[in-house]
């Protein structure tokens, strides 16, 4: 469903990769990897249509689409380095405000039970200033299972996670690749996503 | 000094008792508000506490 | 006896209810003595008629309204100096009342620029220091209630009112000089005619009914703080149940 | 048949109301996030205007020529002072990119931004006006004045300062340009303040009020767009 | 011998000046690099300036009375705008409690932090504010008062304004911001202002610029020790 | 030299954790651990001098000490979530920047040569916004070397490091262990980092 041709990224005078291609189809996932500075955040973004690539296509169920295509919005859920969490505002109205914007109004059962997921239950009404590093990226995780989207693109998902974390994360994605959706995962630490559609990209 | 005199305050009756009424509306609304207050703290306090 | 007992606000929540309708009931009984003086005794004003009457309220007010501040701040010193959180929330008591009677004094002072100087607001010095003291007071309450955390509201905004404190004389000094540089508000406050001995009795049984009503709510208002804070410190729902059981 | 205009696979973008609603709420929730905060905002007018007397002395006349400027002074202020609000913040924490790729149009998410921001800085100063024209001595039909003028401009504000706002975001010479949109208040405040000075003078101020109306009828149609492009090359 | 004044493994504090010069060239450096926010309030104070003549009139006399007043509140807003950008970014990334952790006395540091804003925000209005005045139709003597009170009196308004900056950090509000520090900034106006209107009148502004003086080395002794507390405070 | 007496952390309502006693001398490490929310930051802030304990005492060479205690700042060095990064300066900009707050000017080949330890040559002239997540982490990390310490203090330095970064993060650990420092490390990953000396606390 999304195909890239011959993606290539260059910023300052440096290209950081060229000659990408790779294919997802439902049920697949692509894991990249690559040292510090490698492009792997500068890919993912290039994938969920937020930058320009240098070189090369991006296609969308065989039609190409340009950064920021509808289409593509509508397919996309990209979850980045930056947690897009307002201070002020309290763990359960972020993660409120966050999933409307993608997915309209989101049910307060639905996001309790997000919440819950997350084991962030008694971190409800806490503003988000006051929670812990990985209870942040959880809150923002937690948008996983309230934005129906076909692609997941994740930069990082892993980073601040405590160990059960981890496995929560690997458990949402296996039961989305299962379901027919498609994955994009950044990561250093080694994730336990295997199975015979997990491809591995390395930036060198 | 009748009662209608004095109310009148010599034809400034507005301005003092205005002035009297104020301070007494404000110094009433304040009681009830900490009355209020300590009434909800006292609930919550017990309720809350777990001496209970 | 050992004072320092009290500094605890365990301890001083009895102490503060006790203490309480003894400064109520003073307070009371000031008033009625000050009005009753203001109201009736005092003879009618040869130049302002019975408008200076509105004076009974409005110096009680204004003083009020400069010691609450000074006493906030000595709070707040104490605070600071040795970490002592009651200290922090009788200055957190203290505020909303200070801020209350500077409203009043602007009030009743305007109420009584009317009918003497023909206007509610003129941009005479003590109004203005008076209606900067009012900001100085909103300020205070605005950022305590901005920080969730008690303990850092405590510190942010008693530092704050021992900046406010020690910038209070220089704006009084300042804003008299601007004043005087632009003539006055074409009237001044010191031209009020001497007074009579019954005048200033009435006077002064007011500004001791307001001291006694500051206490008191204050005193109240501290011990709902208490609670407030103290909710899961366990004694705090100890000392509502002994309250209820007798 | 409305339905096959839109080419097919192509999902047709879910309203613009909604988008911009959404963006109106979060903003407006956290600038508001407790009632002082608009008691805050009131007495921040309050204190700019007490604070004219003090610099220019107590004279009624001066003070009533004066007012009507302070006050635009003062919206113009608070404008400023919640612009970083705005967008630097949702750019530096990942939001202005969670709303680039939302499925609602970006114009209308930031449309939403901007009326939040005019909601907490330019609406109370236009319900307080009146309140603080007193001060100035100003009459009632100059109040009334005041206070429409206000009411057409500060939005004016707002839209102008949130295209300089993105702007400064993402360009290389965003700053650059985001000066440049800075004197485009100029003629908003003079329209503004001179509605007043014209109410007061008897003339009626019918041509200010219209010409502040065309002004922000122009900004609510081309701002959204061009702070929007901006945006847009930021999160790139 | 001095060494042993020191508590047996108590090490001494290092050097306040290099920790005041630490945070002058890094703070510094910064501005430099991004100037499109000092030129935001260049111009703010600017249009506040220009606006004035062209809200009350052409009448020489009445804008020569106004004219200090009108520049000094302007001065002063245009410092309260500039107030925000004092801690918050560095609060926000963490350089702050790296400040409260060096060896640097913090007090030292922070003034540092001060006088850098101070160069960057204040400085410029000191230096522009002699052709703003000229709009004002103010003389020459005149003019030199405003330059030096404005010399004198704006960095008390960097000083004041940092403790107000540092109490708030980590608190949305630009107007509590304001509502903290405007109060505080009255003296400085009125005897500011006061200056220029004393030179105006041929009475000699000694004794105002004696008390800016006087009220500036205060604010120098005590604000960053003040702004430090605060600081303290906000990285618990 | 380092050593905290029944410690305890209290968070709005919650006890983060109470009774906390560790000891180090010269070459130990302590190896935080704890699920997301556990109290680890806390912890760490603490013992770094910058956060009031709810409870408990810490004491440095025998000495109590107050939080920001002279003798702890120059102690100590603290590496936390935020990297203190200036997006406007450039890498060594930033560097040669912090390492003098705590350290006095720093020479420039001193600069260089750390920038090259951790991989971040080509990057030494390249403003910190346009570095990727695990390069700024690389900057904040390379004034390890920089600033002489007998403490560090490191919140989950292994972030965003890749798999090169954290050997390298380990073989720093190991050196400064060796040569007598100590150090307080909060993770999540498994860091290759044990000996005699290096003990766990696990936070619940
Ligand atoms: C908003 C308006 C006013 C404010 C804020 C205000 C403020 C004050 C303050 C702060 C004081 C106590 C000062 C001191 O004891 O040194 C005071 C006292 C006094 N005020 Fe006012 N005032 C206002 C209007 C007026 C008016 C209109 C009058 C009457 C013409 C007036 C007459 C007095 C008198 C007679 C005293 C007592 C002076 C003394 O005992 O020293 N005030 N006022
Ligand atoms: N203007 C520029 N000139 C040269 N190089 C640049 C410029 N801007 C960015 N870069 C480089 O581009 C790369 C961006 O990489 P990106 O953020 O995609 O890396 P990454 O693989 O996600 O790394 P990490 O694992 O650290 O997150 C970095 O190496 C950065 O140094
Ligand atoms: N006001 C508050 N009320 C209740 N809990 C709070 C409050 N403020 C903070 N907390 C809690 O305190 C804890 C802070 O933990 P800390 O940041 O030390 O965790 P951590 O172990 O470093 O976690 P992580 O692995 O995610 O970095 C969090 O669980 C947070 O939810
Ligand atoms: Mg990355
Ligand atoms: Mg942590």
């Amino acid at each position: 469903m999304l195909e890239s041709k011959q993606l290539a990224a260059q910023r300052g005078a440096a290209t950081l990769f060229s000659g990408v291609d790779f294919k997802l189809t439902p049920g697949d996932a692509l894991v990249v990897t690559g040292a510090n500075g490698s492009g792997k955040t500068t890919l993912l973004r290039i994938a969920a249509g937020l930058s320009h690539a240098a070189q090369g296509t991006l296609s969308w169920r065989g039609v190409a689409v340009a950064p920021l295509d509808l289409v593509l919005r509508a397919a996309v859920l990209y979850i980045g380095h930056a947690a897009a969490l307002k201070d002020d505002l309290t763990a359960e109205e972020n993660l409120a405000s966050l999933a409307s914007l993608h997915a309209g109004k989101a049910v307060s059962e639905a996001l309790r039970d997000a919440l819950a997921l997350w084991l962030l239950d008694r971190q409800r009404a806490l503003p988000a200033r006051a929670l812990s590093m990985g209870q942040r990226r959880r809150v923002g995780l937690a948008r996983l299972s309230l934005v129906p989207r076909p692609l997941w693109i994740l930069d990082e998902p892993a980073a601040a996670l405590d160990a059960a974390g981890v496995a929560m994360l690997c458990d949402m994605l296996g039961t989305h690749l299962a379901q027919g959706g498609m994955a994009i995962v950044a990561t250093h630490q080694d994730i336990a996503l295997s199975g015979p559609t997990v491809r591995g990209l390395s930036l060198s | 000094m009748s009662l209608a005199e004095f109310f009148a305050m010599g034809g400034y009756g507005y301005y003092v008792w205005g002035a009297y009424a104020a301070c007494a509306l404000a110094i009433a609304a304040e009681i009830i508000a900490v009355r209020a207050r300590i009434v909800a703290a006292r609930r919550d306090a017990g309720d809350g506490g777990p001496a209970r | 006896m050992n004072w320092f007992r009290f500094a605890s606000p365990a301890s001083f929540f009895p102490l503060a209810g006790r203490l309480t309708p003894w400064f109520s009931a003073a307070a009371a009984m000031f008033a009625a003595a000050g009005l009753y003086l203001g109201l009736f005794a005092a003879p009618t004003d040869a130049q302002q008629g019975d408008a200076y009457r509105i004076i009974f309220v409005h110096v009680a007010t204004a003083w009020m309204s400069m010691l609450i501040y000074l006493v906030m701040a000595f709070w707040c010193a104490v605070s600071l100096m040795f970490n002592a959180r009651l200290a922090a929330m009788m200055a957190q008591a203290l505020a909303p009342t200070g801020a209350l009677f500077t409203a009043l004094a602007l009030v009743t002072g305007a109420l009584w620029g009317k009918p003497t100087w023909g206007t509610y607001w003129a941009w005479d010095a003590r109004m203005t220091s008076e209606l900067i003291l009012l900001f100085l007071y909103f300020g205070y309450m605005a950022l305590r209630h901005a920080i969730d955390e008690p303990r850092r509201a405590d510190r942010a905004s008693a530092l704050l009112a021992l900046v406010g404190a020690v910038n209070v004389p220089i704006i009084y000094f300042s804003v008299k000089w601007w004043n005087t540089l632009h003539q006055g508000a074409s009237v001044s406050l010191t031209s009020a005619p001497t007074m009579a001995a019954v005048m200033l009795t009435g006077m002064l049984l007011m500004a001791l009914a307001a001291w006694c009503y500051a206490i008191a709510i204050a005193l109240t208002r501290v011990r709902a703080i208490i609670l407030e804070r103290e909710r899961h410190a366990g004694w705090a729902g100890e000392a509502v149940l002994a309250k209820a059981a007798q | 048949m409305t339905a096959t205009a839109a080419p097919v696979g192509r999902p047709a973008a879910p309203g613009a109301w909604h988008g911009a609603g959404w963006a109106v709420r979060r903003d407006a929730r956290i600038a508001l996030r407790s009632k002082a905060e608009l008691g805050v905002q009131l007495l921040f007018y309050a204190i700019v205007v007490t604070l004219v007397p003090l610099g220019v002395g107590p004279d009624p006349a001066l003070l009533r020529a004066l007012g009507p400027g302070v006050l635009w002074v003062a919206a113009l202020l608070a404008s400023l002072l919640a612009l970083p609000r705005l967008f630097a913040m949702d750019f530096a924490d990942g939001t202005l990119e969670q709303m680039a790729l939302s499925p609602y149009p970006l114009p209308a998410l930031i449309s939403g931004k901007i009326a939040a921001h005019w909601l907490a800085t330019g609406l109370p100063l236009v319900v307080a006006s009146p309140l603080l024209g007193l001060q100035f001595g100003l009459g009632a039909d100059e109040l009334l004045v005041l206070a429409l003028g206000l009411l057409l401009g500060t939005p004016t504000l707002s839209l102008l300062g949130a295209v300089g706002a993105a702007l400064t975001l993402g360009l290389r010479n965003g700053a650059l340009l985001a000066l440049l949109v800075l004197p485009l208040y100029v003629p908003v405040l003079i329209f503004g303040a001179g509605a007043v000075g014209a109410a007061r003078t008897g003339l009626g101020a019918a041509a200010e009020l219209s010409l502040l109306a065309a002004a922000l009828l122009a900004a609510l149609v081309g701002a959204p767009f061009a702070a929007a492009a901006a945006v847009r090359i930021a999160v790139d």
